[in-house]
């Protein structure tokens, strides 16, 4: 069994080294249409050593108004309806669920859809009631959201071929035609994280404040956070804690305070609201914090008016949007086709947020923006297994 | 003031024309009343007749549906027993009102506290307490934990309580039911000097003999209606109790010589704990033969409870050991003791007695739910219990709509008939009864007193616990005293006088 | 609100006629105050989806055609409500005990990680299913029984109190469960080819039949739920265990007095009841899932308090609360997707209508219905009662 | 819940040959310690480890050798089970013994835990600290459970009350207010205390009004208060754009925080922690030292004596149940406003029960309950500390969700062994019909 993942694994990286060749693009500004992930023929890949700027510190990071610019000239045909279904969690609740949301939020705004709704889970239960909710009114596109609901929407979408279904955070070994699997290469967004981390502490020790150990994007993170700060100093402290909810910022911030105890200057969170509460309660305290997935400038820290901003060093982040978007844009195109759409280093899909208010010295800067160049050019490896998080050569699914 | 002697005719209280209605039932008929400065008034009455109900009323915890209160000249409506507090209106109620968890000083100044800026002055409630002990002879200790304290303290308490709020019109309800044949003298001569000090008395019992020793005037009240109003001088035992019953009342119980067999339950150096681990039972033995009543009298809180359910098998011993039928049944549950024929009717009907919300007929087979005869398989046989029920409602004379009412809906005698016809019915060979005909009306006490006598006489042994002096004297053929969870001495019945008990009970050694 | 004040009246005139019908032709008359409480929870639910902007009339329509707009939002419904019937059971047949059980989310869990664990053993395969279908049931049912029979161990002997050992069980069993299905170093139950914590699937012999294929799955799990709150109707009303168990719960000292081994009962009565939540998470585990996942169960514990207080701790009337508490969860995704209103307003109706049931005195008020009899929601103390 | 307190009382009287809780502690204790100084001792590494009393870097504290340290709990857990079984002269020392031993599983728990972890040292100051700031919800969470069973009404709402007064304070400050002015940041904590006192008079109502089954109450607005607050965060704090603000700022007590290394985390704080300790300590003093107080203890005991002194049962329970939903919305305060100024759905994450589970722990008293919420507290801290101290047993990490169960097993442990059976209020759950 582990050797027939380990093939799908290789035929997972190959895939992703195919839609970093069309992250770059985006950022070059030069590329028209973007292809698809999963339409593979590996020539069409432009040179993925087209670096980006050195001073494109935050150029890594493009908004989805300049993605959409991109996909300029496409709109969507009269009655194109997309549909969401998000992860226990609400559209905004400052996790995935909203990322995803606003991707399909940002797409109807660009190709001009009109048909959207949302149903958000309550209960594990509802998974499959919701998918089956949801697919009655024939989307063309459905989102949904959370690897919790890859099994169920497997099912749905070989039971409703004619929906092309958007499942972030889901990987399975076969995908139908119409089901494209959003993966995340976390460890990589840790990996920025850490080596911020490392090139900004004093002390030596750095922590990071957890969610579930159970959710593998979380220890994906953690992992890689962990390997990246030893990379840029291999004797650092990395603390560590999981905790059982995503939504006990109190709890997170009690972390924090505990890491701040023990000497951490820096803590990263990476756990929904619990990891917010961390690094809140880091910045408040004069730690420097780092965000997760989207740039908690503008959530955490309410786009610089809540205390402790000048703190927030930056954020990993995972463009959940921008998968969404470019699936729905694929769907629009009709160049929607299965398969895993992984979201790295090379194509933009990891990055990390600017700097905003924190005085990050020239040296840290530098260091980590060569630390996520050489993940996107490939120069650097993390370590870290990108399907369970767990260290390569300590009984991860990678061995 | 002026001193006041017995007699003088200038009202402090006067009740007319009270009515109060409860679903169902008219606890209060049109009822006058009135109390004079420094008399003593007694209120008599069954069970049931609607005594406490009045003196509610008048204390301002129930509100009549119409008829006037007047206290001293002044027509009152009583919001809350607040109010009737601030007129002056002391309450020592049947069942003590205290917390147990309380100590004596805060259970006296609740609701009446002595502070210190926003703080409890509990410094100079102690002090007041004392005082107050000292000037009616009546000892307690403020810091004493009320729970630790026996019922007779526990009734000081309640008397200082009342005092404390300088009370002048003072409602003593059922207040002799728990003390001891000495204890009671003590008592009328506290109530003798309080109205010596200005104070008015009503007393309630429905004990004619104390009537007679402490009233001035009497009042009877039968069915919620007022029978005769009547003085000290001019009644006697006889007449007060026929007005009370309402027909002729028969004092003796009638019974024949007993016919002892062979020991049924026998007791040896028995040792228990009650519920907060003292040690109320310390060396107990007895013996009861087949065929005999071998009543245990003593002051409650002796050691009876614990006694009692230390043979029923429902309470763990420490040290001793009970034989029953020539068995060792130290230890046995109360079910396999139940199974070998002994009964046991609860003193506590409530507690142990009975489940309130399940129907007569199940209450009725409580303890024998799992007899073949009620249940195969594990699945209750309806028909035969509620048949069952019908023969023992109908056999025992329990008034009630049908066997599926719940037990709740019966009044207390009629409950205690319920529990007498369930332990009572069967093959039985020993019985232990405890308070058996408390709070009853005469009529029940009368049936279930023969009830029991039958029994004896069928050959069962019988251990009757009670408090009622009394019931144990015309019951038992032996008589035996509780002291301090010891047995004190036992007498033959046909020798014993109240007075040898009463030394008994309350010094624990004979005369 | 305001209006319903004012019209009371009116209300009340209209009521009795329709109490009137009720009573004569259907017999109905102690649903009124229940159905009287639904209609008062719906229009405070309208209040509030009103004042976000939204037609309540629109949104109660989707709610409605999610609910029963067709044969498979019904066969939907009746199968999101069917674990509710066992996690309502558990608190219900507890609380006639005198227990508080307030671990059904924690006995779900145990039963179903059980039922899982069992269900994926290599021999089972080689049972036919009406050996290895059993087997399943029968394994969740003692899983939820021995986490619901530990509290009741622990009051019976040393006193500890249920509420709290069932809060600390709940939780240790979920902390247990993640790790079981989560680990890969060791692995105890993870399903390794997964990258979702799972356990492993369970045999096909083991999968309970479907009865139709609707989302969430309807199948013969059903019909074990309900017909197992006919058996305790049965197992309370008449039997013996069942007159112990009711005797302790109203009058423990009685009980005692009585012969029944009080403790025994108490010990008897939390694995009963567990067994009740193991059973229910058997039958999604069989019938809906065919693996275990920890999230599953999230909340079907607390909800079936809820739903077991709706039902006044009435077997067979558990039935008809688990469908309305069912139907409006399986509806309310609906009437997000149409209206644009969220499930956090099913969950205001929800408690509104448990909160009309229980004080009833303010329907009765409103609607001017007699009081039938007492409540069982009013609690009564022995003392007072007698 | 009369009946469930009976059941209670039965099942301790009738269960005999039962050792008694003493001798059982004593045995394992000497268990323990034996295995303390035959089996640990020597196993753990003999390194030297550090207690640091302040941050990194140069922080004061004191080294020491695990193994002796190991050692010499071992022998104190030694002689306590000796006391137990001493002649009764020697006794009386037994329950000091036994209470040194319970209070030196503590420093155990951290000697071992540093001595089998790759860190040479930890701040154990920062750790009781931090474990008194996650008590702080619980802590008033058991006070408002406490005013409220003092007084007579079961209260299993606190946790709605909680989640109510966060939720609503917080809205208030984003929406009304600024979320960023500390005049607002009062009044909005002022509306989550208001809010609680709303929810319970809900309670008050439902149970003394309406003489609902008190935890039916309770779950009606454990319900109610999960629906609305997510309603209202949705549709109104999220709509306002302002999902995050300021919150309570820390200050040091005067002279106290100038001592010198520990001063400084010891004795600074943000106000509601503060204010726990106000509540805590003025529920004792307001419940055991004045008419009020009294009062409302005789409500919770004999309703009916009360009444007979014509104390008013029904507004007392009124009074104390809304003073205990107060408490709940100061505590949920502390959720949206001073541990992270911001409103998550379900935030409170079941803290008003174990407030609830504390309660009981501490047999209703308000230092009992106290205790509870600190040892709560304590072990949740802990169960981080242990995480990311890297504790390693004979190889093996221990896994996280361990450590997170790691606060409901030791109460569940505390409870079933150490405390037993508390005995309730006797009229806790009991409705009151005034006489008429």
């Amino acid at each position: 069994m582990r050797k027939r993942l380990l093939l799908l694994l290789a035929a997972l990286l190959s895939l992703a080294l195919v839609t970093a060749g069309c992250g770059n693009d985006d950022d070059s500004g030069a590329a028209p249409a973007p292809t698809e992930a999963s339409a593979p023929e590996p020539t069409e890949a432009p040179a993925p050593t087209e670096a980006p700027a050195p001073e494109a510190a935050s150029g890594a990071l493009i908004t989805l108004d300049e993605e959409c610019a991109a996909w300029d000239g496409i709109q969507a045909p009269d009655g194109f309806r997309v549909n969401m279904v998000t992860d226990i969690g609400k559209v905004d609740d400052g996790t995935f669920n909203q990322f995803a949301y606003e991707g399909m939020v940002g797409a109807a705004e660009c190709f001009g859809i009109e048909d959207t709704s949302v149903i958000e889970t309550a209960s594990e239960a509802d998974y499959d009631a919701n998918l089956n909710t949801s697919a009655s009114e024939s989307p063309d596109v459905l989102i949904t959201v959370g690897f919790l609901l890859g099994t169920d929407t497997m099912l749905a979408a070989e039971e409703n071929p004619g929906i092309n279904y958007i499942g972030i955070d889901q990987f399975h070994l076969e995908y139908p035609a119409n089901y494209v699997g959003v993966l995340f290469n976390e460890h990589e967004g840790g990996f920025i994280a850490g080596a911020l981390a490392a090139s900004l502490s004093e002390s030596g020790v750095v922590g990071v404040v957890a969610g579930r150990e159970d959710v593998p994007p979380v220890v994906k993170f953690v992992n890689g956070y962990e390997a990246g700060a030893k990379y840029i100093n291999p004797n650092i402290q990395v603390l560590s804690v999981y905790n059982e909810s995503f939504t006990d910022p109190a709890k997170g911030a009690s972390d924090a305070q505990q890491f701040i105890g023990d000497g951490a200057d820096v803590i990263f969170g990476a756990g929904g609201p619990t990891g917010s509460g961390g690094v809140k309660a880091a910045a408040e305290a004069g730690a420097w914090g780092i965000g997760v997935d989207q740039d908690e400038y503008y959530t955490t820290f309410n786009g610089g008016s809540a205390p402790g901003s000048e703190y927030l060093a930056s954020s990993a982040i995972k463009r959940v949007d921008l998968s969404v978007f470019r699936n729905i844009a694929a769907a629009i195109e009709g160049t929607f086709a299965g398969g895993v759409f992984v979201l790295t280093a090379e194509n933009l899909g990891i990055t990390y947020a600017p700097f905003h208010d924190a005085a990050v010295n020239a040296e840290a800067a530098a260091s980590v923006e060569q630390v996520r160049a050489g993940l996107a050019d490939g120069s650097i490896t993390t370590g870290v297994c990108g399907i369970d998080g767990l260290f390569i050569g300590e009984g991860s699914l990678c061995d | 003031m002026a001193q006041v002697g017995n007699g003088t005719a200038r009202p402090v209280l006067e009740v007319e024309g009270i009515t109060k209605t409860f679903p169902g039932v008219v606890a209060n008929d049109n009822v006058s009343l009135t109390l004079n400065q420094g008399e003593i008034h007694c209120l008599l009455g069954e069970n049931g007749a609607g005594k406490s109900t009045l003196m509610n009323m008048v204390f301002g915890l129930y509100r009549p549906d119409s008829g006037t209160i007047r206290v001293r000249g002044e027509e009152v409506h009583f919001e809350d027993s607040g109010e009737a507090i601030a007129r002056g209106i002391g309450m020592v109620h049947q069942h003590f009102q205290l917390i147990p968890v309380f100590s004596v000083a805060e259970n006296i100044i609740l609701g009446n506290e002595i502070t210190k800026g926003a703080f409890l002055d509990l410094d100079t409630a102690r002090r007041q307490v004392d005082a107050l002990a000292d000037r009616y002879g009546l000892a307690v200790d403020p810091d004493a934990i009320v729970g630790d304290l026996s019922v007779g303290e526990q009734q000081r308490v309640e008397l200082v309580k009342a005092l404390f709020r300088d009370a002048d019109i003072l409602i003593l309800d059922e207040p002799t039911a728990v003390l001891t044949p000495g204890e009671v003298d003590d008592f009328f001569e506290v109530v003798e000097s309080l109205t010596g000090q200005d104070k008015s008395i009503i007393f309630i019992t429905h004990k004619l003999r104390e009537v007679l020793a402490v009233a001035d005037r009497i009042t009877v009240l039968r069915a919620g209606q007022v029978v005769g109003t009547t003085t000290a001088e001019t009644a006697t035992q006889q007449s007060l109790a026929n007005l009370m019953v309402g027909r002729d009342v028969v004092f003796r119980v009638e019974k024949a010589e007993p016919d002892p067999g062979k020991s049924v339950i026998r007791v040896e150096d028995l040792r228990v704990t009650d519920d907060r681990g003292v040690e109320t039972v310390s060396g107990f033995d007895v013996e009861v033969r087949a065929g005999e009543i071998f009543g245990i009298a003593g002051v409650e809180g002796n050691g009876q409870r614990e006694l009692v359910e230390t043979i029923c098998g429902m309470r763990p011993a420490i040290g001793g050991r009970v034989e029953m039928l020539g068995q060792d049944t130290t230890g046995w549950s109360p079910r396999k003791i139940h199974e070998l024929g002994v009964a046991h009717v609860p003193e506590n009907r409530s507690k142990h007695g009975v489940v309130a919300q399940y129907s007569i007929a199940d209450n009725l087979v409580l303890n024998r739910y799992n007899h073949r005869k009620f249940s195969q398989r594990g699945v209750r046989n309806t028909a035969a219990i509620n048949a069952e029920a019908k023969e023992l409602v109908e056999r025992f004379d329990v008034r009630t709509p049908g066997v599926e009412a719940a037990i709740h809906t019966l009044s207390g005698g009629n409950q205690q008939k319920v529990i007498v016809a369930r332990e009572l019915t069967g093959d039985l060979r020993a019985l232990v009864v405890a308070q058996p005909t408390r709070g009853l009306d005469v009529g029940s006490i009368e049936f279930i007193h023969r009830k029991i006598i039958e029994l004896r006489d069928q050959g069962v042994a019988v251990l009757l616990v009670s408090a009622e002096l009394d019931e144990i004297l015309s019951l038992s053929d032996r008589i035996g005293v509780l002291y301090r969870g010891r047995l004190a001495g036992t007498v033959e019945a046909t020798e014993a006088t109240r007075e040898e008990l009463g030394l008994l009970m309350a010094t624990g050694a004979q005369s | 609100m305001n209006g319903v004040g004012n019209a009371n009246a009116g209300v009340g005139r209209a009521a009795s006629q329709v109490h009137r019908f009720l009573n004569e032709v259907w017999r109905l008359q102690p649903l009124y105050v229940s159905l009287y409480a639904i209609l008062l929870s719906f229009v405070v639910g309208g209040v509030l989806i009103s004042i976000i902007g939204v037609n309540p009339f629109t949104a109660y329509w989707a709610l409605l055609r999610g609910m029963v707009g067709g044969g498979d939002q019904i066969a939907g419904s009746v199968a999101r409500s069917v674990p509710f019937i066992g996690s309502a059971l558990a608190l219900a047949f507890a609380f006639r005990a005198g227990l508080f059980n307030i671990g059904a989310e924690g006995q779900l869990l145990a039963g179903g990680v059980t039922a899982a664990f069992v269900g994926a053993l290599s021999w089972m395969s080689d049972l036919p299913g009406i050996v290895a279908i059993p087997l399943i049931l029968i394994a969740g049912t003692m899983g939820g029984a021995i986490w619901g029979g530990i509290p009741g161990v622990l009051r019976a002997k040393t006193g500890a109190h249920e509420v709290i050992s069932t809060i600390m069980l709940n939780s240790l069993v979920l902390f247990g469960v993640r790790w079981m299905v989560n680990s890969r170093d060791p692995v105890v139950l993870r399903d390794t080819d997964s990258t979702v914590p799972r356990t492993d699937p369970i045999s096909e012999t083991a999968v309970l039949p479907e009865l139709v294929d609707s989302q969430p799955t309807l199948h013969v799990g059903l019909f074990a739920l309900v017909g197992i709150c006919f058996v305790v109707a049965f197992l309370l009303n008449r039997t013996t265990f069942g007159f112990e168990v009711g005797t302790v719960g109203l009058n423990p000292h009685a009980s005692h007095y009585a012969g029944i081994n009080v403790n025994r009962v108490i010990v008897a009565s939390m694995a009963v009841s567990g067994s009740f939540a193991g059973l229910a998470a058997a039958s999604e585990i069989s019938g809906t899932n065919g693996f275990f996942q920890p999230g599953t169960f999230f909340l079907m514990g607390f909800d079936g308090i809820a739903i077991a207080l709706l039902a006044r701790t009435n077997p067979v009337a558990i039935i008809a609360a688990a469908l309305l508490w069912g139907s409006m969860l399986s509806g309310a995704p609906l009437m997000q997707q149409e209206a644009d209103v969220s499930i956090d307003v099913v969950r205001i109706i929800q408690a509104m209508v448990l909160l009309f049931v229980a004080a009833d005195a303010i329907v009765r008020y409103l609607f001017r219905v007699r009081e039938l009899d007492q409540s069982p929601f009013k609690a009564t103390s022995i003392e007072g009662a007698v | 819940m009369t009946t469930v307190e009976n059941a209670a009382g039965i099942a301790g009287t009738s269960s005999q040959a039962r050792l008694d809780r003493q001798s059982v502690t004593g045995l394992v204790f000497g268990f323990l310690g034996v295995a303390l100084i035959v089996g640990v001792a020597p196993a753990i590494s003999s390194s030297s480890r550090r207690f640091n009393f302040e941050p990194p870097p140069d922080p004061a504290g004191i080294g020491f050798d695990p193994p002796t340290w190991v050692t010499a709990i071992g022998v104190l857990f030694l002689l306590t089970a000796a006391l137990g079984f001493a002649p009764p002269a020697a006794r009386v020392w037994a329950s000091p013994a036994r209470l040194l031993s319970a209070l030196a599983v503590i420093p155990l728990v951290l000697v071992l835990s540093l001595a089998l972890s790759d860190n040479p040292s930890t701040n154990i100051v920062n750790l009781f600290n931090e474990s008194l700031v996650l008590a702080t919800p619980l802590a008033l969470g058991s006070m408002t459970g406490l005013w409220c069973e003092r007084s007579g009404i079961i209260n299993i709402g606190i946790e709605g009350t909680m989640l109510a007064g966060a939720g609503i304070g917080y809205m208030t400050y984003a929406t009304i207010g600024d979320a960023q002015s500390t005049g607002w940041l009062w009044f909005s904590i002022l509306i989550s205390v208001l809010a609680g006192g709303l929810v319970a008079a809900l309670l008050a109502v439902l149970s003394i009004r309406f003489g609902v089954n008190q935890i039916v109450g309770g779950v009606v607005i454990n319900l109610f208060a999960l629906g609305l607050t997510g309603f209202l965060r949705s549709e109104v704090i999220v709509k306002s754009g302002i999902t995050t603000g300021v919150g309570t700022s820390e200050f040091g007590l005067p002279l106290l925080s100038k001592i010198p290394v520990i001063g400084d985390q010891v004795f600074r704080g943000q106000p509601i922690y503060w204010l726990m300790y106000v509540v805590v300590i003025g529920t004792w003093v307001v419940m055991y030292r004045t008419p009020w107080g009294l009062r409302v203890r005789s409500c919770g005991e004999n309703p009916h004596a009360a009444e007979t002194l014509g104390v008013n049962v029904v507004r007392i329970r009124y009074q104390s149940v809304i003073l205990g939903g107060l408490i709940a919305g100061l505590a949920g305060a502390w959720f949206s406003m001073e541990s992270q100024a911001r409103f998550e759905d379900n935030m409170t994450n079941a803290a008003g029960f174990i407030a609830l589970a504390a309660l009981i722990f501490g047999k209703w008293t308000p230092w009992g309950a106290f205790g509870g919420a600190l040892l709560f507290g304590f072990s949740r801290a802990l169960g981080t500390r242990l995480q990311f101290l890297g504790v390693e047993v004979s190889g093996f990490e221990i896994p996280s969700e361990f450590l997170q169960a790691l606060p409901f097993v030791v109460t569940l442990v505390v409870v079933a062994g150490a405390v037993g059976r508390s005995i309730p209020p006797a009229a806790a759950g009991q409705p009151f019909q005034r006489s008429k």
